[in-house]
């Protein structure tokens, strides 16, 4: 794998999905599963298949990405000459859609061109899907083709998965083409919005679009090229969580309280790494009760719990209820409060037997540092 | 800047053979304590959190795994450039090898290292106490004092007190007298094994004590006696707070257990004084239903299906249905089995409690250690 | 100085007036000193005088920000809970003039508020002056004063530090005022734009200034409220230079050929530090003739060097003349090539036998990875 | 992935008594190499560009400066939170402590450490040897024929073959015989103390030769002959380049003076293959008018008044006015005082040359060894 750079790049469409939750952060620095942020799955992997190299287009409001990834020291991605490599949108006038991203892959030419790799793998952070990145790389290098895009074949009768793209396929695996799934039948192909490619095809699209100016994004391009390369498609049959809006990112969080999903997530294929805090493990006092609920470190629990996400360093209090809920980083649950089908951000706090309560579509999202309290 | 270059020599090289099984394969520093950490992870983190830049750590007995517990220091920051964490077992030079025979020796045979680092002070620390300690406080003591040496102190109970070292002091603090394990102390304040030396005044009986052939080469039976001999500024310097030597593996299983009183003065959770390890990047425990954690600390990368009451669960542990687990200690990876039952018990590292096994008891007193090699009773 | 934390800030003004060389980088990003960026003497003179959080507002042009100083590894500032934060610019549209440095400082309130420094110590990277900051802060916490602006009594008769600030003093050392010079006197104050103040005055000022609308610029504020504060000055009696336009830059660079300042910049007070690249130890063939020349690491020389700059990784052609000019990291001077008061950017390369040639006051500038061809 | 994991033990315990005052306060490993490096540094290096994730690093004589030059590895970029470089001193256990008595020894004694990282091959090198190697040639030569043991093997010329570990072979490159230093050498391919071992085989006869009493333990002398009668499929792989063991004080002048060389094949400034080294953090070099410098090597921090030619000068050192300097190699922080001639010189660290003084001659062919204890002729 040290033949194929990784690039995690952005997808800005789905920004505004996500209420006050990505008001200061961009969506792929979501917090998940307890200690994690969306984008550690991405990164994670990455690095577990063996990739020395990463570059991660960032987005806006890009504090938050710095503070969390850093030189990319819980990934060993703090190198000296490869590792993590951070790219800040840049408004160049001279590109007819600035911050789109080819404009932007193109402001970063010289670095594909310097680094040693060979390939390109391109992912959307937001999608979360334990891909094993050395078997699909073999299939792509084996398979002689231009390009291979990563799907997973989805059964989706009750229609969760309308409006994300559906990929069509020969009979010979080949692409025909990517149209957005409306839900008419109840199996489709997801397209992951992963692929592999050559680093110099990759560059040649880039350069061709740029001055012909007929695409202003990747995925455009590619597609109007569909007949000129040969792209193949690869199936991915794990596990995937595609986080677009509150309520999939609601869910994405509750799949981990499940056995199957965790032990893939967690467990196969290589660990998921964050940013560490040193925190003592979780106290869980004398009339703590806690059932089918993740739990992180640096709690201490005297109150009730149950399916919830509860990350690091929450405090909840005696005679408190939690019920399907999420408690991001520092929150805190005093006595006698009642959180159900909610999300609390961090450091948000829910005084003495105040209660709140969203619903399992729609969840009740109390903002960063903010508190509830008892009318 | 930089006034007042205080660097720490941590020496970590003990086997500490009181703890039995506990230090077969690893020197008594690297022992898992409270849940999530090792003995040596409060001294160290200790220094870190007193802003004590360069450390020197004297290993030498079974350190392959605090080598690798410690790596490059990164978990309490001491992954600098320039200072930081430096490991330093024996070597050899022209004249052969020798290995550390004490721990003055051990800090004797650095002397160059100290010479490169060039300090005003040196801490002497212990790798195997269970403490929380500014070690400014300590130094700036030792500053008002004019002091060659400072030792920190601890007040221990009076009908405790001959087991330990004794500090006779007058009523500015001056130390007047050694008293090794008295058999009627005069005192209760007992040395901790720390100790702030000036360095130039170390370097100099250091140097002395190496000399003396009939020296054990140790710092609290030669070299600390010689400077009181020689009429040296000598003070004992009174800590407060919760301090535990873990000696035995009853002593371990209560030091451990003080972290579930409520009034423990240990307080691991405040985060202006951080006690820093190693970090494995496991997931946050999952505890399902029909299970009942109550009084635990439970850590990362845990699976609960059973019943955990007044118990320390370190990392990544099984504990399958209706399996109770009461007043114990579990170390990381351990699997206990459907129906088992585990009392007041020490199990160590990836041990596994087969289906409806039962270790201990509630109420005989006793404690169990068990290992791969079997159980031992204390 | 563990006491106060470091605050680098930019002054955008001079953005313009570096020409080409600042196309893609920010001023403090100059090269200097043939292995340096300007900020380098910044960031490493506060960590020699052991100031363990240094707070950069980066301005844009992010990216050569964010390679050379990643995580601040070469100053050891890569700490886990310290070291070195940069604060690229934020847009928030509630803010009067979103970009001021005011609005920046605010949006880190509470970076600010967590950090446990009490007090802070401004500076612009552009002004390089290896003040003893141990020093200067002693004298401020003894002076009692609410605020230490450091200045430099400054000799200047021929009017080279024309439009800098310069500032009025009364007998007792406190601030009168500051102004502009125009070179009305031979001798002036220059304000060396560093100051020292209590972390929580400075949070203050900003929070009124926000709340009242009445500045956008710090420094505005400050004079302001120059009446309400006790506001005393140190004297800094070092070697100054002010990076503001090509010209200061280009003398600047020379001034280290001097070996009074090439002492006191590299030597006295603690080391430069800066990213290294492991280049090998420069390599003078068998025609090399060098003269009063700074030369850096994994050089060739085979031509004549006078008086000149030579950054990591240059080589130079038989028969080539080079001097009074700068030739940054790893531009190419071929044989026979004639290089007179110039300026080569990174990887520039002067074919054989072309020659260029600038005055001392407007030096010829060579963009980077241009080629200069013989006609 | 990561299929084919290589750890790599490095032997860095050496003395080198044959360098003489070179090595008499630092381990031949940490003696400076052209101008910028130490000669550790090469294999380091050939460890870290050849994608080598893992290193042990076998210390044992003085170890302290190697331990500053290697810190925490981040040079070399081995500071990582999984892996990395490990530096294996000798400790105690249970029945006390052992010093490494031979090269297999040290090994031997690291098994835990192998254990752990869990490679599927393991490559020994050793800290003293000057070249440019990318080890997964060696790699893919030891899977292509399926070997237990490859080991590199260089031509060296005829007349000095008797020098050296002579490794006959057949056509298919197998090794059929080890010659030590054969009177009548039978083939001049001579073994670089490079070998690749399948990691099984390797542990299993480790653990042989551990039991073997009258073993010396070295991987030249007992290991590998070993295996050889036990028919283990051992084969030599053909290193073509620079390869230079400096075992003299003649021999590391010549190799430094080679560097100089317009065919020298070993090209320090290769960006693809860089040889890194622990960073000093000092100013670009600054050369005086009127003064002369041709041929030579200059490093950091210098600053040159006088004349220099066919030189290798290492960091940090001053060279007055009028002072000459041909034919030699100046270690880091060098003063040559005004009006001084040195020739054919080698001058250690801090070294200060004074006023006028001459240090050897143009022309009698010999090399002058320049250190705080006076010069030795060679």
């Amino acid at each position: 794998m040290e033949k194929c750079i990784g690039v995690i790049s952005v997808n800005n469409s789905v920004d505004n999905k996500f209420g006050s939750l990505c008001r200061h952060r961009p969506p792929y620095m979501l917090p998940i599963g307890g200690r994690y942020r969306l984008i550690d799955f991405a990164i994670s992997n990455l690095v577990n298949h063996g990739v020395r190299n990463i570059a991660i287009y960032t987005g806006d409001k890009i504090r938050s990405t710095m503070d969390h990834l850093g030189d990319g020291k819980p990934w060993d991605l703090n190198r000296r000459f490869s590792g993590l490599f951070l790219f800040p949108p840049v408004y160049d006038e001279r590109y007819k859609l600035p911050y789109s991203d080819i404009a932007q892959y193109h402001s970063t030419e010289i670095f594909f061109e310097q680094v040693k790799e060979k390939y390109v793998f391109i992912a959307n952070p937001l999608i979360i899907a334990k891909l094993n990145i050395s078997q699909a790389f073999k299939y792509f290098l084996e398979s002689g083709a231009d390009i291979t895009m990563v799907y997973n074949k989805r059964y989706d009768p009750f229609g969760e998965f309308i409006n994300v793209e559906n990929m069509h396929i020969d009979k010979e695996g080949r692409l025909i083409d990517i149209g957005m799934n409306l839900g008419t039948q109840k199996s489709f192909n997801h397209y992951l919005e992963m692929l592999f490619m050559k680093k110099d095809l990759f560059l040649e699209i880039i350069r061709e679009t740029i001055e012909s100016g007929e695409a202003h994004y990747f995925k455009e391009a590619l597609l109007a090229r569909k007949d000129r390369y040969k792209i193949n498609t690869y199936e991915f049959k794990g596990h995937v969580d595609y986080i677009r809006d509150i309520k999939t990112y609601y869910e994405a969080n509750f799949n981990l309280l499940k056995k199957d999903v965790s032990m893939e997530l967690f467990f196969e294929g290589g660990t998921i790494y964050t940013k560490t805090k040193d925190e003592p493990s979780t106290l869980y006092k004398e009339t703590a009760n806690v059932q089918n609920s993740l739990i992180a470190n640096g709690c201490v629990i005297e109150g009730n719990v149950d399916s919830s996400i509860i990350f690091r360093g929450v405090k909840i209090g005696k005679n408190a209820i939690v019920k399907n809920s999420i408690l991001m980083q520092k929150s805190v649950v005093e006595d006698g409060a009642i959180i159900v089908n909610s999300i609390l951000d961090k450091q948000a706090k829910v005084r003495k037997g105040a209660s709140i309560a969203g619903s399992p579509l729609m969840p009740y999202v109390v903002e960063k540092y903010a508190e509830v309290t008892k009318d | 800047m930089n006034e007042n270059k205080v660097v720490a020599m941590l020496l970590a090289g003990g086997q500490g053979s009181r703890l039995k099984t506990l230090t077969k394969n690893i020197a008594k520093p690297a022992v898992p304590f409270g849940g999530k950490y090792r003995i040596i992870d409060f001294a160290l983190s200790n220094a870190a959190n007193s802003g004590i830049s360069d450390i020197g750590i004297l290993t030498q007995y079974k350190p392959y795994l605090l080598n690798t517990h410690i790596g490059i220091g990164s978990s309490w920051d001491y992954d600098r450039n320039t200072g930081g964490l430096r490991v330093l077992p024996p070597f050899t030079s022209e004249d052969g090898g020798r290995w550390y025979t004490g721990t003055a020796n051990a800090v004797y045979e650095n002397i160059d290292y100290l010479d490169e680092v060039d300090p005003d002070y040196v801490l002497i620390l212990s790798g195997d106490h269970i403490y929380k300690m500014d070690y400014n406080e300590l130094l700036n003591f030792h500053l008002e004092k004019k002091a060659d040496v400072s030792i920190a102190v601890i007040e221990v109970p009076w009908e405790e007190a001959s087991r330990f070292g004794i500090v006779n002091i007058d009523e500015d603090n001056r130390i007047v007298e050694f008293d090794e394990k008295p058999e009627v102390p005069k005192n209760n304040m007992a040395s901790m094994g720390i100790y702030m030396f000036t360095w130039g005044k170390l370097r100099e009986y250091l140097i002395l004590d190496a000399q003396d052939e009939r020296s054990k080469h140790d710092f609290g039976m030669n070299v600390l006696p010689r400077m009181l001999a020689d009429n040296n500024a000598m003070y004992a310097w009174n800590f407060k707070g919760y301090w535990k030597d873990v000696g035995t593996v009853r002593s371990y299983w209560e030091a451990n257990m003080d972290l579930l009183d409520d009034e423990n003065p240990l307080n691991i959770y405040d985060r202006n004084w951080r006690i820093f390890t190693r970090n494995r990047n496991l997931p946050p425990h999952y505890v399902a239903r029909e299970s009942l954690i109550i009084n635990s600390l439970v850590n990362e990368g845990c699976y609960i299906r059973g019943e955990i009451k007044n118990s320390i669960l370190f990392s990544d542990i099984t504990v399958e249905e209706g399996a109770k687990v009461n007043k114990s200690v579990i170390h990381p990876g351990v699997t206990i089995k459907a129906g088992a039952q585990v009392n007041n018990a020490v199990i160590t590292e990836r041990v596994v409690i087969g289906p409806g096994e039962k270790i201990g008891s509630e109420d005989d007193g006793k404690i169990y250690l068990v290992t791969e090699d079997g159980i031992m009773v204390e």
